[in-house]
């Protein structure tokens, strides 16, 4: 156990990974860097340098740097994993889905069912989501409800570095294509991580708080965010469930459920879209199966319906904040 | 465009295997058209007819450690790279059996066991998918290649640019074959591509590149060959773009009229490629037309057989609807 | 007024379209066909004949047949949109979203926004949905929530011939980027339609039929299924309120809230998936702002969470019924 | 690669003009990159220095009727074809007044009036973009050219081979400019481009296209010249490669270790477009050092004045957020 951030972790599940099975392989732009150039080699360690240091231990037959070619390089990504490679490709921003969405919505989410259950697709897919950095409407989304609209994917949305080991470990040795989505503004959070190699099982959401009067589930980023609302309502005396559910598909509704059971109140933090978004899909999955338990409205914390704007101050009222949280966890408590 | 020219002849008894795989596929397609018009057949189909000299010759350089990525024009390709011509039928049909398990149909016909992978919705894909195979093939120290199958109207999707580019970029064992049988649907080739060339875009994305003439067997035999073997000695991808007429409409049901008329009679007049392979085969190979026509016959009942038995299988069991949707089921 | 079939109303209100305005040029695969070739001009009119006849009436400058290239001759409506044409671009089968994705959720979407309101992107693109027609996995998509899940664009998705053609007429007057997505099993559905041109107001719902005891919300083809089991509901005496969106953005939420505040219950009947679906999307938004009202749970009525099978018996089971839809009422009608 | 040699030789005046862009251009940059370092600009910025030749050689050809699409590196550009310096500088620092009202930052500089298009997120997207402003020219029959500026490894994008495609089958105004400065990010150009000549491409689409010297001012603006005069004569797209050295980092902060040591030292000394201008000036056209001088001078006062004004400007209205989302707000 020591102390490591969000990135270290991933690049430990990584390194482990690949140690564990030598048919894991990264394939990205600028995972090295450096590739053809008079320089240093693993010049960048990627985009987002969680990947440093690993082609120096596995070489550049394994750390494969990409032309900036997402279609040919996530498509490739599939063959190989459909070819019994267990490949793990970076979409450097989820933003970027749009040049490659054929390859992940339609290829390797359908591959095992349209060919009669044939084949599997051991494919891991990284990429960074999240607001937060001035970089405007086209490199700061969080566009992981468009990957659960699509049975055949499985998509893992990690909030702490201890999450983000585990569940990438588990993502690496699944047999079907996940999505793993890295915020990047939790790159830097840091936390006691284990050092050994370990595995957090899809479809288990972590219970952060335990309350009883009010279930707020978030994912992601959110969840610290929410952890700073819950701890700042419990002063209030309002205790609140906090439900991180890790992994939107699969998605652990048994825990959502029995914690709407005895709280009757629902709300729902996130920083994916307010329509068609995992906030909607929670809302409407609690709406139909638990309506009984409900006490007062489904209340969605998420960004406006508008793009992402850059200027730090109108960014800063587009992401959810505690104070967004409070009131609605209050408006829920009035019923 | 690079020569491509090493001589790759086929021997007396690859010439029998090639006609046999090219006169089931036209029988299976002339069979399937006839079929398609008495309106027993389901949902949409692409006849291979015309082109059959391209699977044939590009299979028989391939083995077991090899990919073939077909095209949405599949039938042809799936029964030159050996698929059971049943489960092909009964897959076509939609029915209990079919290869896919009548899940995917016509244009997804798929074999993992020969390494047969089916073409995606979007044409085109198979160039990037093919990388990959080549890549596992290059992992495992496999000895394979990877063949692409591409449309001429597919070449012009951006994710096969990209793909000749990342094959290059990464020397992968991939072959590109380009099946130009002039049209994309209803639009000529001569409109869509510019320069009416897409053997030029090999040397452009760093890959040699060959032009031939589909209606000869000998021809692409050969320009596959080299390619493949190319590949196959870590020499890197290539294109070879396959001229080859299209016998029927885009898909079954289409009226062509966008062709000129006459145009299908005077190709299948001077450039069908089985019958030019098979006067060849009589007039320079020693083959009796009895010993031909014989293989005929015997096709004739193999595809009598499949369309039977097709016929009579019944619809996939209904559990199939939410079967295969994941490899691993834990925490769904 | 004449009798006038879906297909032949969509082509109308092209027609019309392009006569009153010289601006709307027509940009697709095969929209006209024969190019190039020895045979007939327009000898396709469209993979879908559409537009047929249209080429002849306006040449090829405006009816633009296109290599099979979505995301550049996309890419090229949204440019020739935001330089002020009026452009109607076909892709063929919204499954194709995929590679041409970028163009539409982020540049056509986005356009306005993150170059500060200084353009408008009046670009219309038409697509095909649902299935139906034994086309697999990759054919029969129904994908317009991800259209709706980015702000910036329209969403339109008639279910008559008579509205598919006034709202095609406002689709391609509005200034701002519209989905227009027509379901290819509706093609050959015949109604009277007025012959001169006319539009019909973006975000205001149809009310179909009115009942009082269930609100029924469906969408595209599924409202004539829907109003197959409304008319069987009303025969064992409960009558269903049915209402038919027609777009999913702008959503008129007043129309479904006035409905629901009188029934307390609500069914959504939808062909799109049941995962951050435009089922999910209406029923957070009821569970959010009608709750009050409600006396059942929300149910949605949506295939499962699965690809689209090719074989006809899997496919009739994955497409909501009837039957599907009478139970869900009666479940709801059970509070 | 197809040679163009037609000879289009810049006046004195348009010399004058060009250095003063160049030197506009140099000094924002040089500028930016001391703010920078000092924490003093939010968000993330790609400098121009080093590709000035490209830009104010392209722009001297175009008129208030053609469209000049940007990439994200994008000051120089924007500032060649003539932005509002203040704006443009607000805009970087995503204040009230910048150029998209700060909702877009230094990517994205936009300016609809000027006909100068901002780059999307996605790289090359500009390609596809630019046949749409081209077709719109040609439907209005402006007289007008689009020029798409392209990076080298935007190059890579599917939609741009699909562009080239495009363009030339409806044998569109455009002219695809791509400023190849030897990277992407901290991947060079000659491992990602296969053949390491995106020139080559132009013919394998269609389209003629040349290679030039992108610290050769008068090179550069030949080339530029003579394809957008082809264009707007109906000639057709073309493209023109532009070797342009990058003098700073993909990005302010990027530690270049990929680069050679004394690499960007180097081709600081001899391939910088600006000093090469000013050299020639003085040698070939009579300019004094003195006059030269003097528009530095000026040029100072006004990237300290932009400065300045953005460091003092306010934050957007909060009420942007909500703004501008759609063109037509009935029925939302
Ligand atoms: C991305 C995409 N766009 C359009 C289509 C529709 N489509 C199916 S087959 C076809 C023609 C492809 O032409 P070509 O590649 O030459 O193959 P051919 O049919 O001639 O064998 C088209 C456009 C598609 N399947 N995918
Ligand atoms: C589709 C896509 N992939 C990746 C990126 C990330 N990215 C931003 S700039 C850049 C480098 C582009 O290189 P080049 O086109 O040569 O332009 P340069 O930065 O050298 O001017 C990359 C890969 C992106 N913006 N879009
Ligand atoms: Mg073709
Ligand atoms: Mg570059």
């Amino acid at each position: 156990m020591s102390v490591k951030s969000y990135r270290a972790a991933i690049r430990e599940a990584l390194e482990h990974e690949m140690q564990r099975d030598p048919d894991v392989v990264l394939i990205g732009q600028d995972l090295a860097g450096g590739a053809g150039g008079g320089g240093e080699d693993d010049a960048w360690g990627g985009p987002m340098a969680v990947t440093k240091g690993l082609v120096g231990k596995f070489g550049r037959e394994r750390v494969l740097d990409t032309p900036v070619s997402e279609a040919a390089s996530i498509g490739a990504a599939v063959g190989a994993a459909a070819a019994g490679l267990r490949p793990v490709a970076e979409l450097m921003f989820c933003d970027f889905i749009g040049v490659c969405c054929d390859q992940i919505l339609n290829q390797a989410a359908k591959y095992r069912y349209t060919f009669g259950g044939q084949d599997q697709v051991p494919l891991t897919i990284r990429t960074t989501i999240g607001a937060g950095q001035q970089l405007g409407s086209q490199h700061s989304q969080a566009l992981y409800p468009l990957f659960s609209y699509f049975p055949g994917l499985k998509v893992v949305v990690p909030a702490t570095a201890y999450d983000a080991k585990g569940l990438l470990a588990t993502a690496i040795r699944d047999n079907d294509p996940v999505i793993f989505c890295e915020h990047r503004l939790l790159y830097r959070l840091r936390e006691d991580v284990p050092d050994e190699s370990y595995t957090i099982p899809f479809g288990e959401a972590r219970i952060v708080e335990e309350g009883g009067d009010v279930t707020v589930v978030a994912l992601s980023r959110m969840v610290h965010v929410a952890a700073e609302a819950v701890r700042a309502l419990r002063e209030d005396g309002i205790d609140c469930d906090l439900i991180d559910p890790r992994t939107t598909t699969p998605l652990d509704t048994d825990t959502i459920f029995d914690s709407v059971e005895a709280t009757g109140r629902l709300v729902i933090v996130d920083e994916a879209g307010p329509r068609c978004g995992t906030a909607s899909d929670i809302a409407a999955i609690v709406a139909e199966e638990m309506f009984n338990a409900l006490r007062a409205p489904i209340r969605r914390v998420t960004p406006p319906y508008a793009p992402v704007p850059a200027a730090p101050e109108l960014e800063r009222s587009y992401v959810p904040d505690a104070s967004r949280i409070i009131a609605a966890v209050r408006s829920v408590m009035e019923r | 465009m690079t020569e491509l020219s090493t001589p790759y002849a086929p021997s007396r008894e690859g010439l029998r295997g090639a006609y046999r795989t090219m006169r089931r596929i036209r029988c299976f397609e002339e069979r399937l058209h006839a079929e398609f018009a008495a309106g027993r057949v389901p949902s949409s189909v692409h006849l291979y007819a015309g082109q059959e000299a391209s699977a044939a010759a590009i299979c028989a350089h391939l083995g077991a450690q090899d990919y073939l990525h077909n095209t949405h024009r599949a039938h042809g390709p799936a029964i030159a790279r050996g698929a059971d011509l049943i489960a092909i039928t009964k897959e076509i049909y939609l029915r209990a059996g079919g290869l896919c398990q009548g899940k995917g149909g016509s244009p997804h016909l798929h074999d993992a066991r020969l390494r047969l992978i089916g073409a995606n919705g979007g044409v085109g894909s198979g160039a990037a998918l093919a990388c990959g195979s080549a890549l596992a093939i290059r992992h495992r120290q496999e000895n394979g290649v990877a063949v692409a199958l591409l449309g001429d109207g597919a070449c012009n999707q951006g994710v096969v640019s990209e793909s000749f580019n990342l094959a290059s970029v990464w020397k992968l064992p991939v072959v590109f074959a380009i099946e130009n049988n002039g049209y994309a649907e209803a639009t000529a080739t001569s409109y869509a591509i510019a320069g009416d060339n897409l053997a030029a875009r090999g040397p452009a994305f760093g890959m040699p590149s060959t032009r031939v003439d589909g209606a000869d067997y000998f021809a692409v035999h050969e320009a596959a060959g080299v390619a493949i073997e190319c590949a196959r000695s870590g020499g890197g991808p290539s294109l070879v773009e396959i001229m080859a007429p299209r016998f029927y409409g885009h898909y079954e049901g289409d009226a062509q009229k966008y062709r000129a008329p006459g145009e299908v009679a005077e190709l299948r007049r001077t450039r069908d490629c089985l019958t030019r392979l098979r006067q060849r085969m009589i007039d320079e190979y020693q083959f009796s037309t009895a010993e031909i026509d014989a293989m005929d016959a015997e096709i004739g009942v193999d595809i009598d057989r499949a369309f039977a038995e097709a016929a009579a299988a019944p619809p996939p069991d209904p559990a199939l609807l939410m079967r295969d949707i994941y490899a691993d089921r834990s925490g769904l």
